[in-house]
């Protein structure tokens, strides 16, 4: 016996042995709706939330992430230094870039890159995922190129031996026809990472590219900006920059892979978002069972005085009860799945296109997803319970 | 059938409780929401893996056999023996490299293809997906070429105007590195294609496609269609065992298989989904009959007082129950076949609310989303949905029986 | 006809000297690129184009490979002649009875000449050349409308000294040879 | 207590030291205490008592939808206690009619349906049902009222609807539980003149409980019970 | 028909002309015609009627469960149809007691919690209230019985929880709708001596309900129902 007192008859009525089993059973299934409902929602959204961190992981690591320039794709160092810059949050460093699609041709094939030229004493991602040779060897003048394992397949070249790089957009014309820029560069190592970055981009020495870009004295293609989190580029493509200037960012090149991912997460969350509506259609059904049940009790209580806001009370608590174990029990598992996914994929043996399904979960996503279930398995109980406070005391009564 | 008879009228008569009609019509509705989803779920998978079949496993070769070394001299002895396997639809010879496509200032990598004129009629329907039927046109060494919709647009190129191809020239002897060769091609037909083929495939005559390379009268190899696509692995691999030159082998389930998987999984996927929202929906149509059953309580009483049998009652509610599955059911089928039947128009009005492709062209083999009803994923799901209500309105049924005629009458 | 009269012409000069000045715009008119330099031309198929501005590039013909050194990136490229990427008009201008004429309609309007090709799938080219056989400018137009115009001046004709047309590799320049 | 050793094998129904208990929480509770009697075919039979006195359990366990605690009920020679479920049902359905003082229609039916129900019960085909069931109507002079849902008829409408519903399917006996408590004197004067006719007229025994002295007098044979024992009044 | 026209002031309930009719099917039935009466604190009515007559739902117009379709109910010189839902319901829980034929215990909760429960809706913190039921339960002498769930306990013994519900929180009047209904004559007889003692012990005034005119006699006055009116018989 304990206050306040909708809550106490409403939890004798949900869970006390006596009451009918067969109304404990269908407030039972109801619970399993919602619960499935929320470990559906929490697993899909983390097996997408997995699927964009791996390619911001795997891509967006190494491709110039945002960068500044000028409205011709080059900036005198000297007329825009660093510090013209605005300092903007979450970018961890600027680095000068010279930067351009290259043609590279070997004896055997022709294929075409982006070149990323950097100064070997700056920090590149990159440098830790070099083989074969060493990324220090990127030496001015030396007209170094280090390439992607799969690339360097592709061309049939290895270590030591020389390619062509020819600019088609940097080109000169002569009488005798369009001359693209071009020069002999020698292999001095590999990388490797994942097959769509390495052949995507081939680093070299910054004032070589310079020169093979016909760059006049220090002048860059760009700056570039090391973001700690690419995904929300939004924020930062707003900050104010110098006139003159603009920002570049990955979405041009990468854009619709990650536009993708989020098309396919909403789908997937339209989907299972279904299984919580019924789920909560499923409780209106199930408590307005349980109302009808206890017709005869909520007149008796009436006789006593309990207030048609009192009866409301008990029936909201006792459906909302069962709303929120599942919500409760279902989040609960979906994490537990989540976090653990690879491992329950890999023991049943179930594999997607081949990959491991990877998992990250967002703490704020499955907080909303909780929030949103409660609200709704609360919501759903206002009809019931909207009924059971108006039966008619005396017509209950006089049937029994 | 008496028992239908009573279900019917009893179905029809519960105006009685305000709340009683509410639930049921909930419960009808999350049976439909439940089948209609599911329907057009497995019409868009069915759709997909349609236009996978039509659009790319119709237009490139199920398999292809190649020589290590590059080219194959000897290749029409080949073709024969290889088409005296009873697998094989169809074979023909091709050459492919990849090259450059340079216009103006843009340049595009490409896998050129060089296919014989006259045996590719018989192994794709590739001349089908050529705008305003250009294939007519499309002659042997003509200097022209065949391009993607896709490569088009990122090399701002239309029909009839002339690129310039870059291929390398690989001179074995020297091995020093020529200069590029450069061949101005004119754009004869565009392919209305996107994913990987509408982006990185281009067509040139076989013969052209040699004298480029200038590699006489070599091909790179022999490309097969065979009778069983999901086999084709197996069926090439046998072929290229009992063939003395050494080939290597590849087949369409090497760089397209993974979407054919894909599909699969989707579909299972979804199928689990929506068993467990029928499921959840089923739930609700228990209560709804055991509250039908405590309305129709004296109902029950007094047909048993004129002899009515537990059977009859219990068959009546099962009937009941079955009567408001089969309603949700139909309209969730109904509902279902409408949509998916429109789901490509649906799709584009929501594109040209949101602004931009749902399905991009360059990553998607289809650009836009194609759905095909299969009756019998309709038969399938619709006895599922029968099955899942007869279960879930035994266990009212069977309570209805237990209905004490005794206590109910004498309570007046 | 005007072919005729063009080849005439041109075969009274067995070389000359010029200053040029190169003006490269597309076919709306933007410009994309221009310089100055020295070229020396001389029969049969000698040929020293030597860019100073923007930036320093030499393309020479020695009569039998084309030469094109570039200080900046410290590398010459040599390709045979004939491999050479458009030299058509080289052609015409040295060698009047090349088969190359052959492939080209000429029209006349005074002392400026018209080639268009007759597959119009190459460049058309405007030379003025006076009577003399002194050339004062030549255009070449490319089929997506880019015209590249050269403005000689300080012509002077005759036997060009054959040390214009030798090139002697530097030290530490990396030689990318594609013959 | 007059209590008949030897069965008497010509009555329709008769019983035998028929009691009826049922546990109440820690008490027990008896509801009928060794009820002898038996009920001639043909016959008008009516039992007085107050409310709660057992009436409705003995009318309950003589058709069978209600077990005795102990004691035997033959009907026309046969023990109800040795029948199957289904035999009862069958028996309720062809040999018993039942009339309660609230009608008991089927609110879904209209009143033709709700009189032909124990013969599409017992199978007959619905044309066949329709036509018996629309000629009880008529013998109710009701047939104007064949389309009617229950509640769109009067009180006495309904009570006759529902004897029409118990004689459908020319039961041997009709079991009325205060047929006329909820109407007013002059239509339960009607009805029980009815239920005088059909009883000449179909030769159906009626069993009638009621706590209405006058009707009661009316009837060959009276009981009356009270605290679960029967007592007979007058009558063989 | 006696009918008060000036309002008795010193009177615990009054009601003038209050009727109460409702549509079944087309027919109206009227079920309480014009009944003007008045109950004085601590005193004991009895209204006797058959089954049907309108005395529950008198009982319940009076209680401000129903609403009558006329006439007007004042309680301690409130009028119940100027009472707000929420007054109504508090005047329930101090002011009326109400006591079923069917006991109408809750039967999820033991008799010490069915008998605390008017407390805890009044809002007693759960300890006083389990001292006040306990106190209640041996007045009714049944304190061993505490734990005990309603299906556990007699018929009497669940009749007396009834009672002590009803008295728990010091109402002025109690209503009891045939509360010895379901009893065998001794029980009844006990639960009718509790009752008097109850309105002696606490002065709590009791609206007694009936068909048993023996305990009716018993009353300080008695009423009889028939048909919806209500006729005074003994008393002032």
């Amino acid at each position: 016996m304990f206050h306040p007192l909708p809550i106490f008859i409403g939890f004798r009525y949900a869970y006390s042995r006596k009451s009918d089993s067969f109304g404990r059973f269908v407030s039972w299934l109801s619970m399993i709706g919602i619960m499935l409902g929320s470990i559906g929602l929490i697993v899909i959204m983390s097996v997408m939330n997995g699927f964009e961190n791996e390619m911001q992981k795997n891509i967006l690591q190494y491709l110039p992430q945002a960068q500044i320039t000028s409205d011709n794709n080059r900036l005198l160092t000297s007329q825009y230094p660093l510090t013209v810059i605005p300092t903007i949050a979450q970018v961890d460093n600027v680095v000068p870039l010279v930067t351009a699609d290259v043609i590279l041709q070997s004896a055997k094939n022709i294929t075409i890159s982006t070149m990323i030229g950097i100064d070997p004493n700056e920090y590149d991602p990159i440098s830790s995922r070099v083989y074969g040779g060493d990324y220090s060897s990127l030496q001015s003048g030396k007209y170094n190129i280090i390439l992607g394992r799969n690339l360097a397949d592709l061309l049939n070249v290895d270590i030591g031996d020389t390619i062509r790089l020819m600019v088609p957009e940097v080109s000169q014309i002569t009488p005798v026809g369009k001359i693209p820029s071009q020069r002999i560069f020698t292999i001095s190592g590999l990388f490797s990472t994942n097959r769509d970055i390495e052949q995507s981009i081939i680093y070299l020495n910054i004032d070589d590219a310079a020169k093979l870009m016909r760059y006049p004295q220090n002048t860059i293609t760009s700056w570039r900006l090391y973001l700690n989190n690419p995904l929300n580029i939004d924020s930062i493509v707003k900050t104010k920059l110098p006139d003159g200037l603009h920002f570049d960012d990955w979405r041009e090149k990468r854009g619709e892979l990650f536009q993708a991912i989020k098309m396919e997460k909403n789908v997937m969350g339209l989907l299972i978002s279904l299984i919580v509506i019924v789920a909560a259609f499923n409780i209106i059904t199930s408590l307005s069972l349980l109302v009808m049940e206890k017709q005869n009790e909520i007149a008796i209580l009436k006789t006593q005085g309990l207030t048609r806001k009192g009866v409301m009370m008990i029936f909201i608590i006792q459906g909302a009860s069962s709303g929120i174990i599942g919500t409760l029990l279902g989040c609960l598992i979906g994490l537990l799945i989540s976090y653990n996914l690879s491992e329950i994929m890999s023991t049943l043996g179930l594999t997607f296109s081949g990959i491991r399904l990877p998992s990250v979960v967002d703490t704020a996503q499955v907080i909303t997803v909780f929030i949103a279930l409660l609200m709704l398995s609360i919501i759903s109980t206002l009809y019931p319970a909207y009924r059971a406070a108006n039966t008619q005391p005396a017509q209950a009564l006089r049937y029994e | 059938m008496l028992s239908l008879f009573l279900a019917r009228k009893f179905r029809q008569g519960r105006r009685q409780s305000g709340m009683l009609s509410l639930i049921s019509i909930l419960s009808t509705l999350s049976i439909a929401i439940g089948i209609a989803a599911l329907i057009i779920g497995l019409s868009a998978m069915n759709g997909f893996e349609k236009e996978l079949k039509n659009r790319v496993l119709s237009v490139i070769p199920h398999g292809e056999l190649y020589s290590p070394s590059g080219t194959l001299s000897n290749w029409r002895a080949l073709q024969n023996q290889i088409q005296r396997d009873p697998h094989i639809v169809s074979s023909a010879p091709f050459v492919s490299f990849t090259g450059l496509i340079e216009n103006a200032s843009k340049i595009k990598a490409v896998q050129v293809q060089g296919i014989s004129l006259l045996q590719e009629t018989k192994m794709s329907i590739l001349p089908k997906y050529i705008l305003n039927n250009k294939w007519q046109s499309f002659k042997d060494n003509n200097k022209q070429i065949i391009i993607g919709i896709g490569l088009a647009n990122s090399l701002g190129a239309k029909e009839g105007d002339w690129v310039t191809l870059l291929i390398p020239v690989n001179d074995d002897v020297s091995g020093q590195l020529k200069q590029p060769k450069r061949i101005r091609l004119l754009i004869a037909g565009i392919m209305d294609f996107s994913g990987t083929l509408g982006n990185g495939v281009a067509f040139i005559p076989l013969t052209d496609a040699q004298q480029y390379l200038n590699i006489g009268d070599n091909v790179t190899g022999i490309k097969v269609n065979v009778d069983n696509i999901y086999k084709a692995n197996y069926i090439i691999h046998n072929i290229a065992i009992d063939i003395t030159t050494p080939l290597y082998v590849t087949s369409w389930e090497q760089n397209y298989g993974y979407m054919y998987h894909d599909i699969q999984m989707i579909r299972q996927i979804m199928y689990l989904a929506m068993i467990v929202v029928i499921g959840v929906a089923c739930f609700s149509i228990v209560s709804t009959l055991v509250i039908a059953v405590k309305d129709k309580q004296r109902d029950i009483a007094i047909l048993k007082t004129l002899g009515a049998t537990n059977q009859l009652i219990s068959k009546t509610f099962i009937f009941y129950g079955v009567i408001s599955g089969f309603v949700g059911s139909m309209i969730g089928v109904l509902l279902g076949i409408v949509i998916s039947s429109q789901l490509s128009n649906i799709i584009k009005v929501i594109e040209s609310l949101m602004g931009h492709q749902l399905l991009n062209s360059h990553i998607y083999f289809i650009d836009f989303l194609p759905s095909e009803i299969h009756l019998t994923d309709i038969i399938i799901v619709f006895c599922t949905a029968m099955i899942l209500t007869l279960v879930a309105s035994y266990y009212p049924a069977r309570r209805a029986c237990k209905v004490d005629p005794v206590k109910i009458l004498n309570g007046f | 006809d005007a072919k005729d009269v063009l080849k005439q012409r041109l075969d009274k000069v067995k070389g000359f000297y010029a200053e040029f000045s190169q003006e490269v715009k597309t076919a709306d008119d933007q410009l994309i690129q221009e310089g100055k330099g020295k070229l020396w031309v001389s029969r049969p198929n000698y040929f020293n184009w030597t860019l100073s501005e923007p930036d320093e590039t030499l393309i020479l013909s020695d009569g039998n490979a084309l030469w094109i050194y570039t200080p900046m990136v410290e590398q010459v490229t040599v390709m045979a002649l004939n491999q050479a990427v458009d030299n058509r008009l080289l052609l015409l201008i040295t060698n009047s009875d090349n088969a190359v004429w052959n492939d080209y309609q000429v029209s006349r309007k005074q002392n400026t000449f018209t080639l268009i090709p007759t597959d119009n799938s190459a460049q058309h080219f405007t030379i003025s050349v006076l009577p003399t056989g002194m050339i004062a400018d030549f255009t070449i137009i490319e089929s997506d409308g880019q015209r590249s115009f050269y403005q000689l001046s300080h012509q002077s004709l005759g036997k060009v000294d054959i040390k214009h047309f030798k090139f002697t590799i530097p030290n530490n320049v990396t030689v990318d040879d594609q013959r | 207590m007059n209590n008949y050793t030897e069965i008497d094998t010509k009555a329709l129904i008769s019983t035998t030291n028929l009691s009826k208990s049922y546990q109440d929480g820690k008490a027990v509770i008896e509801v009928l205490k060794d009820v002898s009697f038996s009920i001639n075919p043909k016959s008008m039979t009516s039992i007085i008592g107050s409310s709660g006195s057992g009436k409705s359990t003995l009318l309950h366990i003589l058709g069978g939808l209600d077990k005795p605690t102990s004691g035997e009920v033959i009907f026309k020679s046969q023990a109800l206690n040795r029948l199957s479920e289904v035999q009862k049902a069958a028996l309720r359905n062809k040999e018993i009619g039942f009339v309660y003082q609230f009608h008991h229609l089927l609110a879904d039916f209209s009143a033709l349906e709700n009189i032909a129900m124990p013969l599409l019960i017992a199978g007959v085909k619905s044309k066949e049902a329709e036509q018996r069931a629309f000629e009880m109507l008529k013998s109710v002079n009701l047939s104007h009222r064949a389309k009617h849902r229950p509640s769109e008829l009067s009180g006495g409408e309904r009570q006759r609807i529902a004897i029409g519903r118990a004689l459908i399917n020319r039961p041997s006996i009709v079991m009325a539980d205060e047929p006329t408590g909820n109407l007013d004197q002059s239509t339960a004067e009607t009805i029980f003149e009815l239920l005088i006719d059909l009883n000449q007229q179909h030769g159906t025994a009626f069993l009638v409980v009621t706590h209405d002295l006058a009707l009661a007098k009316k009837m060959d044979q009276q009981y009356s019970m009270s605290q679960g024992a029967l007592t007979l009044l007058t009558g063989d």
